[in-house]
């Protein structure tokens, strides 16, 4: 299994290193420029060359290149332009917000899809379904920022249930954490549990149909144990892998509701990155999610097996 | 193989859920001011690596030997006092006694000259370095301190506008810190200032925490401007930053945020009328408005530049776009501003006869304009939409091209652009004001009036002192400007902060900064 | 299994949307782009039905453009993404080898991109136009576009009358063209519908992030990112965007569900 | 014969408005063998999932009574019918590969239907499970529990599925065409076991098959079905030799007979196709730096196929025949030796010779169902080798395609599609298909092993007619040797991707002389049942 996850890292690495081409090329390809941002309205040219020569950003595109990737081949990300922070230091802190959103997020949402997917698909045809598949399209069809807000109206501004704004690190003190958190894990659940009710249900059907589960009948099982024991295992390796995928995409792609609830996150760095031409901390973090992405992929190709022990990862 | 990933998996989980669970709550002692910024600081240095926020936080952290008064003069701060040799080079300040930075070091001149020498260092990045160089208002040419309560400034020349320069805020103030705040290898580690708050702690793009400085020697008097008497009336006060303007407004009404100050004007609908909401407002030192490349084709002709000014109802656009909050204006001297006469006060009003009349004269064929705007600030994006609709009255067509800001900033940066919105932050002086416009486009692309008159008056309003003659100056300045149409000038803000009730002693200042002395909460949580 | 009621609501809320954009070809209740500082965030009434934004526009006239607008984009970008993505899945699902293999490291690269922030970025490079909307957006789906292509490629080419073709004497453009494709097409048009939705969201999340379709010309995204502001105050501003959203996905998606449904051999 | 132990009395099931079983009446005594004969459609497998209560969902039992150890059970509950599925009675499928559950050891599966019905200790279900495991001839039961299913192969799998079901000790045991999936030789052992444990535990059993050599030699009495109806019910021996119904008859007509009139092929025919010393892998798992050790799927295969004559290649499944003839059509690379067509090597040919190649040299595939294109109608199916005739005008080339369709008994269905099609009639477009541009070879995968066994002799019949008419060699890959008996004049018979005999059909039939040969001939159910009926006759 080792030598498995080893290879599968190397075989990723032309992946990366394209991410970080695009990425390098892609924020110095868009007009504006960090030195001059920093510097503000009134600056001295004088004093933007100065900072331009001391960021480096004098030097031609593929010097700059090498250097970061030598830089970051020995571990060091650079520091961001605006803060001067090191890039790793502002990663870990808001991958650690967008973490704790996501993996809380798709976690409650795959267990929501689970139970609602695997009964839809029992009943399929009926008054349970017709519901279970009409919430799904409806959340399909909301998009997650304009939720956001409206919880947010409903349950932070009407009815003060709920903090509206501000963020306690999830490290520092998870239960108060969890207060700020709440709404946007709403959010993002609501909105993933769609695709992912409809993917369960859909592989239930297909699962229910096969010989082992008339088999299961045929030997006298309960219906609980036949969905729970002989349904939900091989129905769920399919949505497993969309799980997969959905983390990864969500790792870098909850700018949108970062901004509504104004957490502290990936995404949200990611954006400002790129509105102030922070170049480092563009670079730092879409390679860190690329990284993300690719380790998620492979966890999940490594679960798959305790679903599908069809599956070997060799 | 599978027990194995399951067992990892559980292992993981515990651990994760163990982590989460030990560390304690640390609950915050004292009262706290809360109070928002838009975005975080750009670091802790004063006027080094700045921009607006920095300068309001820092401000609470550190002083200048002189500061901004309310009215935009310049008063008394950390000095006491300052007389100038009748050349007018030198500047002899005496020092206040008694005072002591927050880790309980006296202040002495040696601290003055060891925070000015920092900021005019060779490899420094002082925003106002250039200012007080040769090319700026006149060079630092050495700085002494015949004893501890003593500082001397010898300048190459003589600068009316030297004080004023000190006490800008994009300076920094000229803040004076201790040699402490610098570690042994030079970097810089935090302000160790004078001010009624010290450095708390600075959470990257959460917040910034002050914390009351007991050993505060306030002068007499209220609140002026950076000057005048301050004092910490809140164990804390924190800055939380806050980028989205929705969200800021949600918290405040939700109780998570005392002050709410720079109110995006689309966010008053929400906050006016609200229970429990104050606001508290003050005419901004700024103005905005459409910067037009004079060198462009089609713009080129002054008579379609004096068409598009006439095209405007530039009262009826800034009411609609800062949301009554504005005043409309047609000079670049702000209506808050001492040199604001009767001569700025005049507005230009929609004609829109006469405009379709110029624009027919000059030749204008409907060849698209283009006017660049960006969503900072969001009332510029609306003007934009609005100038377009205006303008199509008198038959002229004009095509947004909306960028974010760095683009636009850029652009704006280096001349590559027909028309553009464009905002200037409050400057406290008049010549200022004119200076963001008036220049060499050849050696500064973001000079978009390089007509010789206008820099020679403006170069007579440095370097005159008499304020008579200054505004005689100005009122021609002013006069040219509306005859060439280089720029025109839409509206200044209104700085408004919304509050909730206890809070108690806030000032709003058009110099566009939010300031948390003399501010209390009535009735303590 | 058949669900009448979703398929038949699918096409009632496609056909009203249909119906909504061909009467703004030819009417609108009032101009769309005129202001009218006078009126400005008024409530719906019976002269404007969904109320005024905040300078005194018509919402329902821009509602109505802001369908035609959207929607094209959305057409667009689905059009070009799908046809991107087939031929490249196609290329790649067919004749497999290195060709493959680099198209799909690249492919993957895009995908462990963020799309949103791709989008971001490549609007940001090209300038903020309905034109670098669309390329953006096709250039940010086209990896999962590849992707659903190829896998269906694969599975088809197993098949014996890809190899019956051989047998007879086709060139692999022929087979690929004539006998794959075809074949391939059901979770392509799947997939089309489902994109179509997924763009008309990003679109709106653009414009939420500030880099959407330039004024004046109304979208659904940015009068909804436009109306933010508002949402306490004027609710009535975000809530017809973000309704015409939801019916709109609503409707597309469950066609794109009876499409599936009709199109899914096992049900047949 | 003791009391009876299920009885059904006239069930009807119906989908909808469609009537799928009309009025079927049978019972079964304990201990007996009883077959339910017919055809794809009949509605056989209906009859056993009504049984427990199991009728897929859109299925409904109309009206009939079921009776089960003097229980009615159509009047009992869901509750009730839990008690009596698995213990009173056992279901064995069709498909070992989905009737076990993939994710769940071996072990688990088995102890499911004990604890719940028998309420054991989990030492007392270990004990039995292994011992059961042991019965149905699985090597090393114990390890066997904490295996999953994938690790089995097809025939284990179906032993395992038996074993599962028989460790309930049921009366009545329902096999649902258990063997089908099955190569001849794994069929054989499985329904042996199947005969021999029912017997020992006194099991009934209802065999639902299609294959009538299996009724003859497994089962006491038989039942019938055409279209959901009952035609024939009685003692097996007798239902066979004479048939009164006449649909029984056609089934019974339709075993692969021998055709004693074939002209032997001249000895010194010209070798049509030339296999030379063919070697064929497949690519192995690819390690980090290093493509993985080839599998060896063709291992130093040369054989001839002559001008006109019908070579029959025998193998079980995974032997590589299937593999091999598409290795003769150029369709496989190749890992060593040649493949020589009218002499010319088919890797070395001209764009020119390439064209005639492909006219001259066709495949017609096992399953009608995958091989055409779905979306193409069956007059462009059928001219697809025609566009690369060249000198072929659009008229003589629709001259062409209606009398290939003419020929195959189709005349007419030019602008038809697949799906419009029954199976019988796809694989005739198939075979038009292959013959439209007048080939010399024609490779045949399995033909007609997808196929209805009436169907399948018609397909047959029309393949070997053709053949005769048009003079063709052909290659016809194969599983069945009745017919293998049939059609072929030579015999190639392939084990694990080599030839490890070969000759005339009749000798290599009559004198087997290689092992591998003789158990396939013994494995071999519906043989025996045509050499028996022969003998009667």
């Amino acid at each position: 299994m080792i030598s498995y996850v080893i290879r599968r890292l190397l075989l990723a690495v032309p992946t990366l290193i394209i991410v970080a081409l695009m990425v390098f090329f892609l924020v110095r390809l868009i007009p504006g420029d960090p030195a001059q941002i920093m510097l503000g309205e009134g600056a001295d040219p004088s004093a933007v060359a100065a900072l331009h020569a001391e960021l480096g950003l004098d030097k031609p595109v593929y010097v700059q290149f090498a250097t970061w990737l030598r830089h970051v081949v020995s571990g060091d990300l650079g520091t961001s332009i605006t803060t001067g922070e090191p890039v790793s230091t502002l990663l870990i802190t808001r991958a650690e917000t967008t973490g704790v959103v996501v993996l809380i997020s798709v976690g409650l949402a795959t267990l929501i899809a689970i139970a609602a997917g695997t009964v839809a698909a029992w009943r399929r045809g009926g008054k349970l379904d017709l519901a279970v598949m009409s919430g799904a399209s409806l959340i399909l069809a909301v998009p997650s920022f304009w939720l956001g807000l409206l919880l947010l109206l409903v349950f932070g501004v009407w009815l003060h249930w709920l903090p509206v704004v501000g963020y306690i690190p999830f490290s520092e003190d998870p239960w108060s954490a969890m207060l700020f958190l709440i709404l946007p894990i709403a959010t993002l659940t609501i909105s993933e549990s769609g695709v992912l009710i409809r993917m369960m249900r859909s592989s239930a059907i297909d699962v229910l149909r096969l010989d082992y589960v008339t088999h299961a009948r045929a030997k006298g099982l309960a219906e609980r144990t036949v969905l729970s024991r002989h349904v939900f295992p091989n129905a769920f390796a399919p949505t497993l892998t969309l799980v997969g995928l959905t983390l990864g995409r969500l790792f870098g792609g909850i700018a949108v509701i970062e901004t509504v609830f104004t957490l502290p996150g990936l995404g949200r760095l990611m954006v400002t990155g790129v509105l102030s031409r922070d170049y480092p901390v563009v670079q730092g973090c879409l390679l860190f999610t690329a990284v993300i992405y690719v380790v998620v992929n492979l966890v999940v190709d490594l679960l798959y097996p305790l679903f599908d022990p069809r599956v070997t990862v060799e | 193989m599978r027990k194995t990933i399951a067992g990892l998996i559980l292992i993981a989980a515990g651990v994760g859920l163990g982590l989460a669970l030990v560390h304690p709550k640390a609950p915050p002692t004292g009262s706290m001011l809360r109070a928002r910024l838009n975005a975080d600081i750009a670091s802790s240095d004063p006027g080094m690596k700045r921009d607006a926020n920095t300068d309001a936080v820092l401000l609470h952290v550190v002083e200048g030997l002189v500061a901004l008064r309310e009215d935009g003069s310049v008063g008394p701060m950390l000095a006491s006092g300052w007389t100038v040799s009748p050349d007018g080079r030198t500047y002899r300040f005496a020092l206040r006694r008694g005072i002591r930075f927050h880790n309980g070091a006296p202040l002495s001149s040696a601290d003055v000259k060891w925070s000015l020498d920092r900021y005019l260092a060779p490899d420094s990045h002082w925003r106002c370095k250039s200012d007080l160089s040769a090319k700026g208002i006149a060079a630092v040419t050495v700085i002494n301190t015949p004893d501890p309560d003593t500082v001397d400034i010898v300048l190459d020349r003589p600068a009316p506008l030297f004080l004023a320069t000190l006490a800008r805020l994009d300076c920094g103030g000229t803040g004076i810190t201790h040699r402490a705040s610098v570690g042994p290898d030079g970097t810089w580690l935090y302000p160790i200032g004078t001010g009624p708050f010290r450095w708390g702690e600075w959470r990257h793009n959460q917040y910034v925490d002050l914390v009351k400085y007991d050993g505060y020697r306030p002068l007499p008097g209220g609140t002026d401007g950076n000057a005048g008497g301050k004092h910490a009336l809140v164990e804390r006060v924190r800055f939380s930053v806050i980028p989205d303007g929705s969200a800021a407004s949600a918290a405040l009404l939700r109780g998570s945020l005392d002050v709410l100050d720079a109110l995006a004007p689309n966010e008053l609908g929400t906050i006016a009328g609200a229970p429990g909401i104050m606001q508290d407002s003050a005419m901004s030192a700024d103005f905005y408005g459409i910067l037009l490349q004079t060198g462009a084709p089609v713009l080129r002709d002054v008579r379609l530049r004096r068409a598009l000014s006439l095209s405007l109802d530039v009262a009826a656009l800034t009411r609609v776009v800062t949301h009554g909050t504005g005043v409309p204006d047609s000079s670049p001297i702000p209506a808050a501003n001492a040199f604001y006469g009767a001569a700025e006060r005049v507005l230009v009003k929609r004609d829109l006869a006469t405009a379709r009349a110029l624009v027919k004269a000059s030749g204008y064929r409907g060849e698209p304009i283009e006017l660049m705007t960006s969503h900072s600030p969001p009332e510029m994006y609306d003007a934009a939409i609005l100038v377009q609709a205006m303008a199509r009255d008198a038959g002229i067509n004009i095509q947004i091209v909306s960028l974010d800001w760095a683009t636009q900033f850029a652009r704006y940066s280096s001349g590559d652009y027909q028309a553009t919105m464009f905002g200037f932050s409050a400057r406290m002086d008049a010549s200022q004001m004119f200076g963001v416009l008036i220049g060499d486009r050849a050696t500064d692309p973001r000079k978009v009036w390089n007509s010789p008159q206008a820099i020679d008056l403006l170069h007579q309003s440095v370097v005159t002192g008499d304020r008579a003659q200054r505004q005689q100056i100005f009122d021609q300045l002013d006069a040219h400007f509306r005859s060439e149409v280089p720029a025109i000038v839409l509206y200044n803000t209104r700085r408004v902060t919304a509050l909730r009730t206890p809070v108690t002693g806030y000032r709003s200042w058009s110099a566009q900064t939010q300031r948390l002395w003399n501010v209390g909460l009535g009735n303590s949580r | 299994m058949k669900r009448p009621i979703h398929s038949l609501l699918g096409f009632g809320l496609v056909g009203a949307l249909l119906v909504v954009v061909l009467l703004g070809l030819v009417w609108l209740p009032y101009d769309p782009l005129a202001i009218d500082l006078d009126h400005t965030l008024a409530s719906p009434s019976l002269a404007h039905w969904l109320g005024t934004d905040e300078f005194g526009r018509d919402v329902a006239s821009r509602a109505m453009l802001g369908a035609r607008i959207s929607m094209l984009i959305a057409i667009q970008t689905v059009v070009i993404s799908i046809v991107l993505g087939t031929a490249l899945g196609l290329v790649v699902g067919f004749l497999r080898g290195w060709t493959e293999r680099v198209i799909m490291t690249f492919s993957d690269a895009l995908l462990a991109f963020p799309g949103i922030l791709l989008a971001l970025a490549l609007v940001a490079v090209m300038g903020s136009s309905r034109h670098s909307i669309v390329i953006a957006l096709a250039i940010a789906y086209l990896p999962a576009t590849v992707r659903v292509v190829r896998g269906s490629v694969i599975s088809i080419r197993e098949r014996e009358y890809v190899e019956a073709s051989r047998v007879a004497g086709d060139s692999a453009l022929y087979t690929m063209w004539r006998i794959v494709l075809p074949n391939a097409l059901p979770p392509i048009l799947v997939l089309a519908t489902s994109l179509f939705g997924w763009v008309i969201l990003s679109e709106s999340a653009l414009s939420f992030l500030g880099v959407g379709v330039p004024p004046p010309l109304p979208t659904w995204g940015n009068m909804l990112s436009s109306a933010r502001p508002y949402m306490y105050a004027a609710s009535w501003l975000s809530i017809a965007p973000g309704l015409c959203i939801v019916a709109t996905l609503l409707g597309i998606n469950m066609l794109g569900d009876a499409l599936r449904d009709r199109l899914d051999p096992r049900d047949n | 014969m003791s009391e009876q132990l299920l009885t059904i009395d006239n069930l009807r099931i119906k989908a909808g408005d469609r009537v799928l079983l009309e009025g079927l009446s049978f019972a079964v005594a304990a201990g007996e063998r009883l077959a339910i004969v017919g055809e794809s459609g009949s509605g056989k497998t209906l009859a056993t999932r009504a049984i427990p209560g199991l009728l897929a969902p859109g299925l409904e039992r109309v009206s009939g009574t079921i009776r089960f150890e003097g229980r009615e059970l159509t009047a009992l509950g869901e509750r009730g019918l839990r008690s009596v599925r698995g213990a009173g009675i056992g279901l064995v499928f069709q498909e070992p590969m989905t009737s076990l559950n993939p994710a769940l050891p071996i072990g688990v599966q088995l102890a499911e239907g004990l604890k719940l019905h028998r309420g054991l200790d989990d030492a007392e279900v270990r004990r039995r499970s292994i011992d059961m495991l042991a019965r149905v001839q699985i090597a090393n039961p114990e390890a066997c529990l904490s295996r999953y299913p994938h690790e089995f192969s097809g025939g284990m799998r179906q032993r395992i599925m038996l074993a599962s079901v028989l460790l309930l000790e049921p009366r009545l045991l329902i096999a649902d065409e258990p063997t089908t999936a099955l190569d001849t030789l794994s069929q054989r052992e499985v329904l042996q076991l199947m005969v021999a444990l029912t017997r020992e535990m006194g099991t009934a059993l209802l065999l639902i098959t299609h294959d009538l050599g299996l009724v003859a030699e497994y089962t006491d009495r038989v039942i019938v079905l055409e279209k959901g109806v009952m035609v024939e019910e009685g003692e097996t021996a007798e239902v066979l030799a004479r048939p009164k119904h006449p649909y029984t008859a056609k089934l019974v007509g339709s075993l692969p007979r021998k055709d004693g009139d074939r002209a032997p092929i001249a000895p010194d025919a010209p070798a049509i196709l030339r296999i030379e010393h063919v070697r064929v892998d497949y690519p192995g798992k690819a390690g980090l730096f290093r493509a993985g050790a080839p599998i060896r799927v063709i291992d130093d295969v040369t054989l001839d196929v002559r001008a006109g004559e019908i070579v029959a290649l025998v193998g079980a499944s995974g032997s590589g025949k299937t593999t091999l003839g598409r290795a003769a059509l150029g369709l496989k690379p190749l890992a060593g030796g040649r493949i020589l067509f009218d002499g010319n090597d088919i890797a070395r040919l001209d764009r020119a010779g390439e064209r005639a190649f492909r006219r001259d040299a066709q495949l017609v595939f096992q399953d009608p169902f995958s091989s055409l294109p779905p979306h193409l109608r069956i007059g462009e199916i059928v001219g697809a080798a025609l566009r690369h005739v060249p000198g072929l005008s659009a008229a003589e080339r629709r001259d062409r395609i209606r009398a290939t369709l003419d020929d195959v008994g189709l005349a007419g269905f030019e602008d038809r599609r697949p799906h419009q099609m029954s199976g019988g009639q796809r694989q005739r477009v198939a075979i038009a298909r292959a013959i439209a541009s007048e080939p010399r070879l024609v490779v045949a995968d399995e033909p007609v092993s997808a196929l209805d066994v009436t169907i399948q002799l018609q397909v047959l019949t029309l393949l070997q007619r053709i053949q005769r008419d048009r003079g063709f060699a052909c290659l016809f890959i194969t599983h069945d040797l009745a017919v293998v008996e049939q059609i072929a004049d030579r015999v190639i018979v392939l084990e694990k991707g080599r030839i490890v005999e070969q000759g005339p059909t009749d000798a290599v039939f009559a004198a087997p002389s290689h092992d591998y040969t003789r158990r396939l001939l013994a494995a071999s159910p519906a043989l025996a049942l045509t050499e028996t009926l022969a003998a009667q006759q």
